[in-house]
């Protein structure tokens, strides 16, 4: 018997959006008297983060603490219209509506500051702590609560915004595929590292190095969790899922999380990233979005992983043993290719 | 209709109950029946349960350890006299599961499941059972291959014979996810040893036929030799007669007719799997 | 371990950011942590009423008859629902954006095309009462054959899956049965090439398997509305799907959701909401209508499987010359969202590679299993492991190094990419040098200096000439009325004009209608 | 129809109800008892969503019927804080980002919480074998055994 070492590299790169737009994002920033801001949303947040990165783009725009910005999602009475979470569209789509959602309130606020500091407004700076102070002279400020206690109750002004983010529908040209089918694109390159057991078939995933690029790590720690739960499926995708084992054949579908198999906690490896950031010209502060693209240059990585290390190309999904064993045996052994 | 939970103190009240009413199933760990009810299964109209302490018991002090149906696989774990089943218990389900499933609720575990049942099988088991007529006690073997026949009748306890040294048997569950999954295949060995021979060789296989077996043909190719390589090649190239796997989603019967040789011989000489 | 490469791309960035670029914690930890995050089933309501859904046993029968009247006299049961109740029992999921035909039943009526198949819901005081009554709908099915490869459903005299699309395709552009692309001339390209390479792919069908199950609970509310709490990732398109169902204003609805316990996309199809609401509607009770483990896998709609065969055309010294791909996605029984991965595809090849020659015909297919949807990465994840693998068979095969292969085909700033449009903002060879860095890959340095923002367009930013294939006329518009909706009260759909208005409408998608308020009727 | 009366400690607290018969305790809790830290995740017994501790143990909620708590102490979410103070382990989680849609925490959390109490000082293999019942879609795993891990550490050193 004997284990082989194997690596493969995939690179690939991730439209963000909906493919050709045509799907809006609508979002409202309003304060409280309190000068604490709420951002409604019809928003799903189904674990990537949504609440978490409008938030801080809020706080950002706004040129207020995060702490003083709550995110509320969603619900169809109270937060306006967007079209849901998926394609790579939240951190791109949603954050550009909330961001200028975020600039008009902003808007609102610094004139009502100015009114207070009797200044003109485009002196005014904010200070990121929940001051607005004039440029140069940080002494003649007031804070944000003053602020909307002054707009709320003497002014009579709603520091309040209205955003939406709208890449235009894009027709799609019959004969050529002529289209626009979106604005920006994350871009990735993965490397794994597999042991093959070419009596088995097994495949065991050793390592993986990655380098994904996504326009701007709005929060660096929630790319993280995108980046390594992302790789995990798609190491589970290249290697075991399937609701169909058998497919074309519909049989043996499984019906339970030990029929449908999922990498457990001791099936993970070591995986080094590297993010790089070109800002996207139209992405919130260079957004884009890595929450499906991470999977991806997985599987193909693994598939040539394994043909490095024992010399058999598996072209079907999931890359079970028994495809293994089966295209080692065809080939009569193991050939380990050039090691990487 | 709601189900109807009786619970009794007394094996054998609890026996007729269940031997008169074909809608009523033995609740033990909850793992197989309660999943069944979650899922709509219409067919249990009652649930039957036993307090009864011998279905507890631990009696590890002989040559034949006697284990009560109740008993969980954490209690198997907990219990230092049954070390040499540690491994087969250990490789049942997560910590909650084991805290659950018992002894005797895996002798009904459909494939996957049901790894305990090929340690047992390897080790001489057999299963006490209350029936209406009494209680009795059949080799495992035959329990295993008449098991739908018994679902009149309450296991009460199940007992296998000690290895005759801690090397003498071997576990091993092939899974595609770790630390646990369900079982490609699952391989238990009992290879007692005299003057340098193995004598009684015992093998048992899950997931190579609708339940346990035991490879009769592996267990021939060792009787009376040296565990050397060349009786494990010979074990291992018979691994495989009188099996009948089939295609789960887990692995297909090819596969699985494939690689349990390699497995077996791996297991018998000590390498990993 | 995570490494900001903070050197890279530095110029185009301003990183004197407060909020943005750090690393703060997430608004809803402390609630995932303490177990108060609200997800759609931790609401309890007074006299909540249960669902079950009877699904059909066989991947494709006409049903003979649905004998319901035993499940009705059931204890406990309040009501059992069947396609005649559901007041517009045929949808299409992207009739919202105006795409595709309507072709799905909520409640199967007269014919099931795939196992599992939703046919009667039965709605009971307790699941238990709903499943003892699901027992009892009896469902007699005239067996009819069934197809389940894609290349076998395309075939002359295969089972038609869904009288929609008779020929077992999605159509595009009101006359062809897939998306095409066309750049250059492949074939040219492949007469040129040193090495010509054709090679076939398959994805399976994947389950999304978010540890949170797709559900649901409806109630009547105040002023004759109804609450729902759902588990959708899209509040508004699953909201404007159940006004379309249930033939309502979309302000009857008030839609609760936004915390979701994992989707991955298989939470946009809307399975439960219509008749989560219709069971509220008709019983006037509070109802909730959770999938189980079981169904979900199995019914739940999968990421769907992809057939493909990529023809490359290559140099020996490395270059792409021409990439010929045919694609085929298996939808199903029903088009649900693969007909927009089909066009999301076509618009993705060849890859991010600037190639001269490229074509590409990518179907949307019909088979009786379970409809596929969306999934992380829709229409590209497939597409991707088979072009990648192709990619490193290509390099094994001239003997050039796999990064070093990428880098050297790689698009670039100012290239015309496949579906006409200038590439910018690209970062691959970036991606590429950086990933190779870490793994210790060696590249040589020519490999290393090479970037993203240089030597692309000029000669790379043409569109080359591509030879006209004979456009074929739109084929007689076809919004067919499927033996289904018999006897249902369906507006009167008016015929589409003999000649679609200029400009052309592209994929069908010319304008969005409901989610913007008001539906196309 | 005839209801089992039933009576057990639920996070300190002493419940006592009436229950169908063949109603789980995932069921008890969150619907008669407004408990909804455990979730539901599948009934079968594979997901972990709705661990909960009975007498200091792991258990299935889903996979327990309710009859079989009589008397005893059932443990979940709701009941780790002290006070107002976050578990350890809670507090490891939130800042080991170890939480994404956040629900198979509460069952992760339970399973890790068996293990810490009788193993304080655990290996990451006993980490991953002490969640290796509980399925997480979103994370990957690394971030909550090593989440579990500097839980064990802060309390060490606490």
């Amino acid at each position: 018997m004997a284990r082989h070492r194997g690596r493969g590299m995939a690179a690939i790169n991730y439209p963000i959006g909906m493919n050709l737009g045509g799907d809006p994002s609508q979002a409202l920033v309003h304060s409280n008297p309190s000068g604490k801001f709420t951002v409604a949303l019809s928003s799903i947040d189904l674990g990537q983060g949504m609440k978490s990165v409008t938030r801080q783009i809020c706080a950002e725009t706004l040129g207020v603490p995060v702490e003083d910005v709550y995110v509320d999602t969603a619900d169809s009475d109270t937060g306006p219209h967007c079209m849901g979470s998926f394609a790579s569209r939240g951190t791109h789509r949603v954050g550009n509506a909330v961001m200028a959602a975020a600039k008009e309130a902003r808007g609102v606020m610094m004139e009502a500051a100015a009114e207070e500091l009797e200044v003109n407004a485009s002196d005014l700076e904010t200070d990121g702590r929940g001051n607005i102070h004039v440029k140069g002279a940080p002494h003649r400020s007031i804070s944000v609560k003053d602020v909307a206690i002054a707009a709320q109750f003497r002014q009579g002004k709603t520091i309040s915004g209205r955003g939406i983010f709208l890449v235009p529908l894009s027709d799609v040209d019959p004969e050529t595929g002529e289209m626009s089918p979106a604005t920006c694109y994350a871009h990735a390159c993965l490397v794994a590292e597999v042991e093959v057991d070419d009596e088995t078939g097994e495949v065991g995933v050793i390592r993986m190095d990655s380098a994904y690029e996504l326009g701007r790590a709005l929060n660096p720690r929630l790319v993280e969790q995108q980046l390594v739960g992302g790789a995990w499926m798609g190491m589970s995708h290249a290697l075991y899922e399937t609701t169909e084992p058998y497919y074309p054949d519909p049989k043996q579908g499984p019906r339970d999380f030990v029929e449908y198999l999922m990498p457990g906690p001791g099936d993970i490896c070591p995986h080094d990233i590297a993010v790089l950031e070109r800002p996207a010209p139209d992405g919130p502060f260079g957004g884009k979005g890595p929450g499906e693209m991470c999977a991806n240059p997985v599987l193909p990585a693994i598939a040539n992983a394994i043909f490095n290390a024992v010399g058999v190309r598996i072209d079907e999904l999931p890359i079970t043993p028994e495809k293994v064993l089966r295209a080692i045996k065809a080939q009569g052994g193991a050939r380990p290719q050039t090691r990487r | 209709m709601p189900v109807t939970v009786k619970t009794f103190q007394a094996l054998s009240e609890a026996a007729s109950a269940l031997s008169s009413d074909r809608a009523a199933r033995y609740l033990g760990g909850g793992t197989l029946v309660m999943r069944d009810l979650n899922e709509g299964d219409v067919s249990i109209a009652t649930v039957v349960r036993a307090t009864d302490r011998a279905l507890q018991g631990i009696d590890a002090a002989g040559a034949r350890v006697r284990v009560g149906a109740g008993v969980t696989f954490a209690r198997v774990l907990a219990e230092r006299d049954l070390a040499f089943l540690h491994p087969a218990a250990r490789s049942i389900g997560g910590p909650a599961v084991r805290n659950m499933g018992t002894v005797g609720g895996n002798l009904f575990a459909p494939a996957p499941f049901g790894d305990f049942t090929v340690a047992l099988l390897a080790l001489d088991g057999m299963v006490s059972l209350q029936g209406g007529f009494g209680l009795r006690d059949v080799p495992l073997e035959e329990f295993l291959q008449s098991r739908d026949r018994h679902a009149g009748a309450l296991v009460v306890a199940v007992s296998c014979i000690r290895p005759a040294s801690a090397d003498a048997f071997r576990y091993r569950k092939i899974a595609r996810i770790k630390p646990k999954g369900g079982s490609v295949i699952t391989l238990a060995a009992h290879l007692p040893q005299s003057g340098g021979r193995v004598t009684g060789a015992r093998i048992a296989l899950g997931s190579m036929a609708p339940t346990a077996i035991r490879a009769k043909a592996a267990e021939r190719a060792l009787e009376g030799r040296p565990l050397d390589a060349s009786a494990i090649g010979a074990a291992a190239g018979a691994a495989g007669e009188g099996t009948a796997p089939t295609d789960n989603s887990l692995a297909s019967a090819w596969y699985r007719r494939e690689v349990v040789g390699v497995h077996l011989r791996r297991l018998l000489s000590g390498q990993e799997s | 371990m995570l490494e900001l490469r903070k050197d890279i791309f530095a110029d185009e960035r301003d990183d004197n950011l407060n909020e943005v670029g750090k690393g703060t914690q997430r608004q809803d930890m402390l609630g995932h942590v303490t177990g108060t995050s609200t997800y759609f089933n931790d609401h309890k309501l007074q006299g909540m009423l249960h669902v079950r859904v009877v699904r059909s046993t066989q991947s494709h029968a006409r049903l003979r008859r649905i004998d319901t009247s035993e499940a009705e006299r059931s204890e406990g049961v309040r009501r059992v629902i069947r396609g005649a109740d559901v007041p517009r029992n045929l949808n299409t999921l992207l009739s919202l954006i105006n795409f595709g035909k309507d072709d799905e039943p909520t409640l199967a009526v007269d014919k099931v095309r795939y196992r599992g198949e939703p046919i009667v819901a039965v709605v009971a005081e307790t699941l238990r009462a709903a499943a003892e009554a699901a027992a009892k709908v009896r469902v007699d099915y005239e067996s009819l054959p069934s197809v389940f490869d894609v290349e076998e459903a395309l075939k002359p005299g295969a089972p038609t899956v869904n009288e929609t699309y008779p020929k077992n395709t999605f159509t595009y552009h009101e006359r062809y049965d897939h998306q095409k692309l066309r750049f250059g001339d492949v074939e040219r390209g492949f007469a040129g090439a040193d090495h010509v390479l054709e090679q076939r792919y398959q994805m399976s069908p994947i389950e999304h398997a978010p540890v949170e199950t797709n559900g649901s609970i409806a109630a009547p509310d105040t002023n004759g509305r109804y609450v729902v709490y759902t588990s959708t990732q899209a509040l508004f398109f699953s909201l404007d799907t159940c006004a379309k169902i249930l033939d309502l204003p979309s302000n009857t609805f008030h839609f609760i959701g936004g915390t979701v316990g994992g989707g991955f996309g298989g939470k946009v199809d809307t399975l439960t909401e219509p008749l989560a609401i219709l069971a509220a509607m008709l019983t006037g009770r509070p109802v909730r209508y959770v999938l189980g483990r079981e169904e979900e896998m199995q019914f739940g709609p999968p990421r769907g499987a992809e057939r493909i065969y990529i023809k490359d055309g290559v140099m020996r010294d490395g270059r792409i010359v021409a990439r010929q791909i045919r694609g085929y996605f298996d939808s199903g029984a029903y088009t649900r969202l693969s007909s927009y991965a089909v066009v999301k595809c076509a618009a993705h090849l060849p890859g991010p590679y600037t190639i001269p020659n490229v074509h590409g015909d990518i179907y949307c297919v019909f088979t009786n299993r379970t409809p596929a949807t969306a999934m992380r990465g829709f229409g590209i994840t497939g597409m991707d492991f088979a072009l990648e693998c192709q990619m490193d068979k290509l390099a094994h095969l001239i003997g050039m190094d796999p990064m070093e292969f990428r880098i050297l085909n790689a698009y670039r700033d100012g290239d015309m990419k496949a579906h006409r449009r200038e590439a910018k903002n690209t970062a691959l060879i970036e991606c590429v040098q950086v990933a190779a860095e870490k793994a210790k890959w060696p590249i040589r340095e020519e490999f290393r200096r090479m970037s993203s923002r240089k030597d692309g367009g000029g000669a790379r930013a043409a569109v080359p000439s591509t030879p006209r294939e004979p456009a074929q006329p739109r084929s007689a518009p076809a919004q067919q009325r499927t033996s289904y909706d018999r006897g249902l009260s369906m507006p009167p759909q008016p015929d589409p004009p003999p000649q679609a208005p200029a400009p052309s409408p592209g994929h069908g998608a010319t304008r969005f209608s409901s989610v913007f308020g008001t539906r196309r009727r | 129809m005839a209801k089992t009366p039933l009576q057990f400690r639920h996070n300190g607290r002493d419940v006592a109800l009436f229950v169908d018969g063949g109603t789980n305790l995932l069921v008890v809790l969150r619907e008669m008892l407004g408990d909804v830290t455990p979730k539901f995740g599948c009934g079968q017994g594979g997901c972990g969503a709705c661990t909960v501790l009975i007498d200091g143990e792991a258990h299935l909620s889903c996979l327990t019927l309710a009859e079989a708590v009589e008397g005893r102490a059932v443990e979940t979410l709701d009941g780790i804080k002290t006070g107002p103070n976050l578990h350890p382990l809670q507090r490891a989680f939130a800042e080991g980002f170890a939480a994404q849609c956040g629900y198979c925490t509460p069952g992760m959390l339970m399973a890790a919480k068996a293990l810490l109490d009788r193993n304080p000082q655990p290996s990451r293999e006993q980490v991953v074998e002490a969640i290796s019942g509980n399925i997480c879609r979103c994370t990957g795993y690394e971030p909550i055994i090593n989440a579990v891990l500097a839980a064990a550490s802060s309390r060490a050193s606490a």
